[in-house]
């Protein structure tokens, strides 16, 4: 009951977010040089005025920006996304056409994030000092500071030219026509490179942040009367540190959502995967504001259910939240 | 899976060819980047597009390597001695791929009606060009000509003049219409699946009206953004063919010398393009015809064919390239030779004003030539600053004349008349058009030889007259023409006849097959 | 400020950090006297591996560019783009953190509102769209780091404050009939400085990982040579030529792996109170 | 005739480096026999907790034992590994702490950390343990201990967690009990039960208990035994009775002096002053918005009427969550009342906007509990003073000379001007707190629970200043507080309050001498130590 009425409570304000960003997005996207109309023509290799003029009343254009608003918040309000010029397919099509890959990659690398990452923190924060702390925290702090794209890159000549174990490019096996477990199977052998390249940064950004945690919490007096009562070391670590530690770290992993989903972009380029960063991308550099407008508000639902996610697990984990309402 | 696809195969092969014994299903992977946004191929021209969609439409005529016409829906044709009438005779049996007959009112209906309102490369012709296109029988078609156009013969590929089904488009909205998405054409391949991000398939069109073609079953456009994980993808056998332009010209000469890859840089001469920088002449130092020649002895072309194109392609003299008709090599020629270049500029009175250079962006090779270009210029005292830009900032600076210098590059199409002269003639001065006279280069006696050269039926006058325009735009640098381009498509050796004809990977896979 | 030196200088890892840096400012400071020249003219044959010849230590790229000349180029126009756009979005966070933290009710409601928008925005494709839109320019490279980096700050800015208004120093200068700016000014935000440092020198490293990815995708300066151009640049030459992507990698990521040891030590010695839980 | 439970032989434990004493505590000697009381009593930084963790092999890492030997049981608590030492907590001693709302971990429910107790040291069956856990919460008297097995920390009240912790400690029946200042984080009431109950259990099961505290009043209650440790040194220990009545020790004569008394000196006579501030019908709620469910309020302030007048002390007395520290914030608008008149001479500035109200502040002044938190770290002593001052245009450098004479005023050294918070003690703080507040000449002061944080011996300083500063400049006092102690020797008169109603209101002698409201009774009743420090005062 509680925790309907929470949710209800978190996915209304998500709404309201989301309906100001997205009229955010279209006065920020608007305020931009570069005329759609021109750039659409200018594809074709040659364009001219009356060609121009004919796409701007095509696509609405020539109204004033007022009404131009009115019409996109509109037809968002009734979850139309618009009509790509250049695609000629509906923006909501599109994206859900590319949405599962998306959800797939950002989930993924979302959870092995998190657990590789509070798991190897645990580990470094209970060895501290000893070698395996070291060798953790030397090994995020590389995977933190080096560029994504660059490990992107490597972990394809790595897993892919050299050893060969797995493919670089694509969602699946392209006309192999699986199906079934035979195809999940296909998929998640592709996903292994680009979820796990996602995936790092994040990683090593929680086994720090883990590890400190796990350190405060290591200090704090439950923990003492923990060990006054005689518990195993292990035992104080799994039931009265970690859990405890972890709760800033699901805080964080919430707040980082946004910059998951922003970082598919890089990913999905390099691993070609057919998600909506890229589509998001192409679009840039098409101007193509219909699909933009349309990605950027689909990816912003997407980080508001990241942290609905992530709330219900910190209500999970922590009892006191809950009784708080 | 092997097992699977067999099946597949045989199946496939079974119900649609009624052949009996089951045959090993052929596939080809090739690499298509950028994705395109529509396959229907009146309505987009870009590149990608171009090179898929080829395989899908089909024009009236194809052009083998020489530029000469070859049969393609049309069977035959004749030309009128007063170069005013042409007829063509069309195929027969010829199915849209939605089993409608290929009509002569389709031809019309293309070229008269849907071309003429949506492809802006087509519609100067018809506007200025045609008198009249006429169905004779449902398998004739008669274009009469207003004056003597010899380029016609070579405007008819499938990217300058795809026919487009009629009952279909009749009538309706081109631009919005649903088949849009769907296309029909009548070529060798029918599209399957598109996957968004992800592939394009198409598959062989059973009912194709050549006899035994096309052979191979199916191909798989697939969507790789990066190049290095496109190159990375040919070595791991991904990919089996990769079109001009996939990889970084360094990974060339690495992927060619693979096991079982070849490498061929042909399927180019339709285009034949040059790349160039364009250049804004309406003001300040750039307006002066001294300054650009300086600045044509400042950069070191040689270094752009040699280390940034790896070797590829050719330095140009002029305007025409070398591969086409109606080249002339005696023109003025300008070495790398920065000593005559400062002197040069300092006559043109150049006080080092901030000249901007606006790169192309089409990946890094470009980036590596304007940072070169720009080197170059510095190094004689040109005060050049780059400006990046993605695609869409790129168009709209062009064709807004919002540059200093632009690089670009342009196709020959086959015939100064169409590929060349609307760089230069001063009709072509339009905002809008990135593929127009951007630069604002307005020369009468040039806009005179262009208009006299491409309505006179005689070669040689011809020849004598864009002889004469070579001349004069070589003294007047409108562009400063920096390469020849040759463009490597690199496949499995496996693969055969795949660039057979003048556009290439573009309309290869009719007669490609795969061993 | 001795004993923050003291404390600060018994993590080792802190103090190798703070010895990176000073080497990189130090490249980035004399960079024009080790390598007079630009860095973008070719000066020997392209794709001359490392010690290959002598004076080139770390080869040439595909144009025949001086690696290490970039590299020390790089060292500039990298630490400028990771330090100014980092005071950007300091500029940004703290004063709408402050502000938030200080006057709570309402006004908090809103600006934390409005930051919570700047973080549901997928950030890196809010940069990407924002460089691509305003032209790929030091400038505009600047001021999307800055805005999509600030949110942090002013959660963290306005966390510090909130629990800074209600120690009894600041209630106390309230009672003391201190006007609201100055309790602000030279109460609060003093006190918040040392937070403010720490997640300044972690955004720092950020900002030059996200140059580089912006550069990556073609959204560089084109006439600065950062290390993130010049890594994007040699990133598909890393088969045959890896020097040329791996140098500049290695120097980012020294870089920003030396402004992070440097800022969990600053962290722990402006902190004595948390650093307990370190032996 | 049994051996100790707890013997302590010539423990020496040793500080870091650079610390301000080589040895947490020196040499220290004690035996607990089974079933007594011991009580160590020391100032803060006496080294008093740092026994009672060596005892549970619960040190800091940083402070290591030097010498000695601590005999729980027949073993050497300092020779022990990590299993022993595992096997040993728990069931040789039990331990609680200070901080009831900490102590307990906030994600796991109560019945599991008492269950883990036994499977610790793997005893009993899963539905034994069970048993047995709520049996202990059960005996330490938990109201509804079914459901309250259940709970998380968080729904607890301070009391019962503390009362959950000795639970916990108790649970596998250890033969001593370590209490380390258990009760100075409750309320007086709250501190009363809690007492007993360990004073029952002790009875019932036989425990020795080790009882850690600062407070003399608490070690009057409970202590069978007293050890009084001063900066690591003992310096007195003996019967209770024996130390209490008759210290040996300067130390300790000075500690036990320094305990107020809970019986008012006589009154002052302050009819015919004016009243200087008055308040009436002050009321303030409370209240927590959410989107879905109730709002929740709660009454901080009810009705509240005083006047004080030229020269006196008013205290404001109870327990936490009575209102008391509202109403005094109330008074300096540090909280806006909801409702209710504020006059401070004659002006009524409960309506004044910011910037109206900001030209009167200066008459009205607080000072805060918290010396460490109170003053700017950032700032020197001398800016801290002047800030005020030159607030409302006294230029700095003038400010500066009258703030020398201030911090001699205090009792400070005129040339701490220069010097940061950081470099005093808590005491001298709280001093440099006055001096700030003084520094604007006002004519009514708030004091907010102003000496809680200190040390008795500090706490008896500071009070002394208070008055002498009172008589001096004729200052109005609004004194808040919980000490019952406190308030009998400084206020002139008192306000009980409870739940942010005023119950109880008169002279404080009167008041102490015959309190008429129940709860006024339950309070005084509750003051550990009762009568027990009737000849001690502090203006003695």
């Amino acid at each position: 009951m509680n925790l309907i009425m929470f949710l209800l409570g978190r996915v209304a304000k998500g709404v309201v977010v989301l309906m100001a960003i997205a009229i955010l997005n279209f006065l920020l996207i608007h305020a931009a040089p570069g005329d759609p109309a021109q750039v659409m023509a200018g594809q074709g290799g040659a364009a001219d005025e009356e060609l121009l003029q004919q796409l701007r009343v095509q696509y609405g254009l020539d109204k004033p920006f007022l009404t131009q608003l009115g019409i996109y918040a509109g037809s968002y309000l009734q979850f139309d996304l618009g009509f790509s010029y250049r695609q000629q397919q509906s923006v909501l099509s599109l994206i859900m056409d590319r949405l599962p890959a998306t959800l797939l990659l950002t989930g993924s690398a979302f959870v092995i994030s998190l657990l590789v990452g509070t798991l190897m923190g645990m580990l470094a924060a209970r060895r501290q000092g000893h070698w395996s702390d070291g060798a953790i925290t030397t090994v995020s702090l590389m995977f933190y500071a080096t560029p994504l794209f660059w490990i992107a890159l490597m972990s394809q000549i790595i897993f892919s030219l050299k050893l060969g174990w797995l493919p670089n490019v694509g969602y699946e096996t392209i006309g192999a026509n699986l199906s079934g477990f035979a195809r999940m199977l296909d998929i998640g052998r592709h996903l292994i490179l680009p979820a796990m390249t996602l995936g790092l940064f994040f990683t090593a950004v929680y086994v720090r942040m883990m590890r400190a945690s796990m350190l405060q919490v290591a200090g704090s007096d439950f923990v003492k009367t923990a060990r006054a009562k005689g518990l195993s070391e292990g035992v104080i670590l799994r039931h009265h540190i970690a859990r405890n530690a972890i709760l800033p770290v699901v805080t964080l992993a919430g707040l980082q959502a946004g910059q998951l989903v922003g970082g598919a972009v890089l990913t999905e380029t390099v691993f070609a995967w057919p998600g909506i960063g890229r589509l998001m991308f192409d679009a840039l550099t098409q101007r193509d504001y219909p699909i933009l407008l349309g990605v950027f508000f689909i990816s912003s639902a997407l980080v508001i259910g990241f942290n609905i996610l992530t709330e219900l697990v910190y209500r999970i984990v922590d009892p006191r939240i809950g009784a708080q309402g | 899976m092997k097992l699977s696809r067999y099946a597949f195969a045989a199946a496939l092969c079974a119900a649609a060819m009624g052949f009996t014994a089951a045959k090993a299903e052929s596939v080809v992977h090739v690499v298509i980047e950028p994705e395109p946004p529509l396959l229907m191929q009146g309505l987009a021209q870009n590149a990608p597009t171009n090179t898929i969609a080829g395989n899908i439409y089909e024009g009236l005529l194809r052009y083998n390597q020489k530029l000469e016409p070859q049969p393609s829906l049309a069977k035959s044709w004749e030309i009128s001695d007063d170069g005013l009438t042409y007829v063509f005779h069309l195929q027969e049996g010829v199915k849209w791929h939605d089993g409608q007959p290929f009509t002569a009112d389709d031809v019309v209906f293309s070229l008269d009606v849907f071309l003429r309102e949506v492809h802006p490369r087509w519609r100067p012709i018809t506007d200025n060009q045609i008198a009249s296109v006429e169905a004779v029988d449902p398998l004739t078609v008669r274009i009469v000509l207003k004056q003597p156009f010899g380029p016609l013969m070579t405007a008819l590929e499938v990217a300058s003049a795809p026919m487009i089904p009629k009952h279909i488009y009749e009538g309706t909205d081109f631009r919005t219409n649903p088949a849009n998405n769907t296309p029909i054409g009548t070529g060798p391949y029918k599209l399957q699946e598109w996957k968004k991000g992800s592939y394009i398939h198409l598959v062989r069109n059973t009912d194709y009206w050549l006899a035994g073609h096309p052979k191979i079953d199916e191909i798989y456009w697939q969507v790789i953004p990066d190049a290095a994980a496109r190159a990375v993808a040919f070595e791991t056998g991904t990919i089996d063919v990769l079109p001009a332009g996939s990889v970084d010209v360094y990974d060339v000469a690495r992927l060619s010398a693979l096991e079982g890859a070849c490498m061929t840089t042909g399927g180019w001469e339709m285009a034949s393009p040059i790349a160039w920088i364009a250049v804004n002449l309406r003001e300040g130092p750039l307006s002066d015809k001294t300054f650009r020649q300086g600045l044509m002895h400042a950069i070191d072309r040689n270094f752009g064919q040699e280390v940034v194109w790896n070797g590829l392609g050719r330095v140009p003299t002029g305007p025409i390239a070398s591969t086409t008709r109606f080249y002339d090599p005696a023109v003025n020629i300008y070495d790398f030779d920065p000593d005559k270049a400062r002197e040069l500029i300092a006559q043109s009175g150049y006080k080092g004003e901030t000249i901007r250079l606006l790169k192309l962006p089409y990946g890094e090779i470009w980036d590596r030539w304007a940072e070169a270009v720009r080197q170059n210029l510095l190094d004689v005292g040109v005060n050049v600053e780059l400006v990046s830009s993605d695609t869409a900032g790129w168009t709209q600076k062009t064709s807004d004349w919002d540059f200093d210098m632009t690089f670009n590059f342009l196709y020959q199409l086959g015939d100064p008349a169409i590929g060349v002269s609307r760089s230069y003639v001063s009709s072509n001065i339009a905002k809008g058009n990135p593929f127009g006279n951007v630069g604002g280069y307005s020369n009468p006696a040039v806009d005179a030889l262009f208009a006299a050269a491409s309505a006179e039926a005689d070669e040689a006058v011809r020849q004598a007259k864009y002889s004469e325009v070579q001349k004069i735009l070589t003294d007047e640098l409108p562009v400063l023409w920096l390469l020849e381009m040759e463009q490597p498509t690199i496949y499995r050796c496996d693969i055969k006849d795949l660039v057979t004809t003048a556009i290439g990977v573009n309309d290869g896979f009719r007669d490609a097959w795969r061993e | 400020m001795i004993a923050f030196l003291k404390r600060f200088s018994r993590n080792p890892a802190a103090v190798v950090g703070l010895v990176i840096l000073v080497l990189v400012v130090a490249f980035a400071i004399l960079a024009p006297l080790l390598y007079p020249n630009s860095p973008w003219k070719p000066v020997q044959r392209p794709f001359l591996a490392p010690f290959a010849q002598a004076g080139f230590p770390m080869g040439t790229d595909t144009l025949g560019r001086d690696v290490a000349a970039g590299l020390v180029h790089g060292a500039r126009v990298s630490l400028q783009i990771g330090v100014v756009s980092t005071i950007v979005a300091l500029l940004i966070g703290v004063p709408l953190g402050a502000i938030a933290g200080y006057s709570g009710g309402w006004v908090d409601d809103l600006l934390m509102r409005f930051t919570e928008f700047f973080q549901t925005i997928p950030s890196f494709a809010l940069a990407i769209v924002m460089v691509a839109i305003l032209q790929p320019q030091l400038g505009s490279i600047i001021l999307a780091i800055g805005v999509v980096s600030w949110p942090p700050v002013a959660r963290l800015v306005r966390g510090e404050v909130l629990s800074l208004r209600s120690r009894e120093y600041v209630q106390a200068a309230i009672t003391i009939g201190q006007s609201t700016p100055r309790i602000i000014f030279s109460q609060i935000l003093p006190n918040t400085i040392a937070p403010i440092i720490v997640i300044g020198s972690l955004m720092v490293g950020t900002a030059i990982l996200l140059e580089s990815s912006l550069s990556f995708l073609g959204l560089g300066d084109p006439n600065l040579m950062s290390w993130g151009y010049m890594v994007g640049a040699g990133r598909t030459r890393l088969l045959d030529s890896w020097w040329i992507s791996f140098f500049p990698g290695i120097a980012i990521f020294l870089t920003v792996l030396a402004l992070n040891l440097a800022g969990e030590g600053l962290n722990d010695a402006l902190n004595p109170r948390l650093s307990r839980g370190r032996k | 005739m049994t051996g100790p439970v707890l013997s302590i032989e010539g423990l020496t434990l040793a500080l870091p480096p650079l610390s301000d004493r080589p040895h947490a505590v020196e040499n220290i000697t004690l035996k607990i026999a089974p079933g007594e009381t011991l009580c160590v009593v020391g100032e803060s930084g006496s080294g008093k907790s740092m026994i009672a963790h060596s005892v549970m092999g619960l040190l800091p890492q940083a402070v290591t034992p030097a010498a000695g030997q601590i005999m729980l049981n027949g073993r050497d608590v300092l020779r022990l590994d990590q299993a022993g030492l595992q096997d040993l907590r728990g069931r040789e001693a039990g331990m609680i702490f200070q901080e009831p709302m900490t102590s307990l971990n906030p994600v796991m429910r109560v019945s599991d950390q008492i269950v883990e107790t036994f499977a610790a040291h793997n005893l009993h069956s899963r539905e034994e343990r069970k048993r047995r856990a709520l049996a202990l919460l059960t005996e330490a008297g938990l109201p509804d201990p079914e459901r309250l097995a259940r709970a998380y920390p968080h729904e607890l009240s301070g009391g019962q967690r503390q009362r959950v912790m000795i639970a916990m400690a108790l649970a596998l029946e250890p033969k001593l009990l370590i209490a380390d200042e258990p009760t100075t984080a409750l309320d007086v009431t709250t501190q009363a039960q809690i007492l007993r109950l360990i004073e029952n259990l002790r009875r019932r099961h036989g425990t020795a208990v080790l009882f850690i505290t600062h407070d003399m009043g608490v070690v009057a209650e409970i202590a069978d035994r007293i050890a009084v440790l001063e900066k690591g040194v003992l310096v007195e220990e003996g019967l209770a009775s024996e130390v209490l009545g008759a210290p040996k020790h300067p130390y300790t004569q000075k500690l036990l002096a320094a305990v107020p008394s809970l019986t008012p000196p006589a009154p002052k006579n302050l009819a015919a002053a004016p009243v200087v501030f008055s308040v009436s019908d002050l009321n303030k709620t409370y209240r927590k918005r959410s989107l879905f469910g109730p709002t929740r309020e709660v009454v901080a302030a009810d009705g509240i009427t005083f006047s004080l007048r030229r020269g006196e002390t008013i205290g404001i007395v109870g327990e936490s969550g009575s209102g008391k520290s509202t109403v005094g914030r109330c008074c300096m608008r540090l909280i806006e009342p909801e409702a209710g008149s504020i006059i401070l001479g004659e002006t009524e500035i409960s309506g004044l906007g910011k910037a109206a109200l900001r030209p009167h502040r200066k008459r009205i002044q607080m000072v805060f509990q918290d010396p460490f938190a109170c003053l700017n770290p950032r700032q020197t002593i001398g800016r801290i003073i002047t800030d005020g001052p030159v607030a409302y245009g006294v230029p700095r450098s003038e400010a500066m000379v009258r703030a020398r004479e201030l911090l001699e005023l205090v009792g400070l050294s005129a040339n701490a001007i220069d010097r940061y918070p950081h470099e005093f003690s808590g005491g001298q703080r709280q001093r440099v707190g006055i001096a700030r507040a003084l520094a604007l000449e006002p004519d009514v002061l708030v004091a907010d629970e102003a000496v809680s944080a200190l040390d008795v011996s500090v706490q008896a300083q500071i009070l002394r200043l208070i008055q002498d500063i009172q008589q001096r400049l004729g200052l109005a006092i609004l004194f808040v507080t919980h000490d019952l102690r406190v308030a009998a020797q400084i206020c002139d008169r008192i306000v009980v309050m409870s739940r942010g109603r005023i119950v109880e209101e008169g002279e404080t002698a009167a008041v102490f001498a015959n309190p008429r409201h129940d709860y006024t009774r339950q309070l005084l009743g509750a003051v550990p130590g009762g009568a027990a420090f009737e000849t001690a005062s502090p203006r003695a």
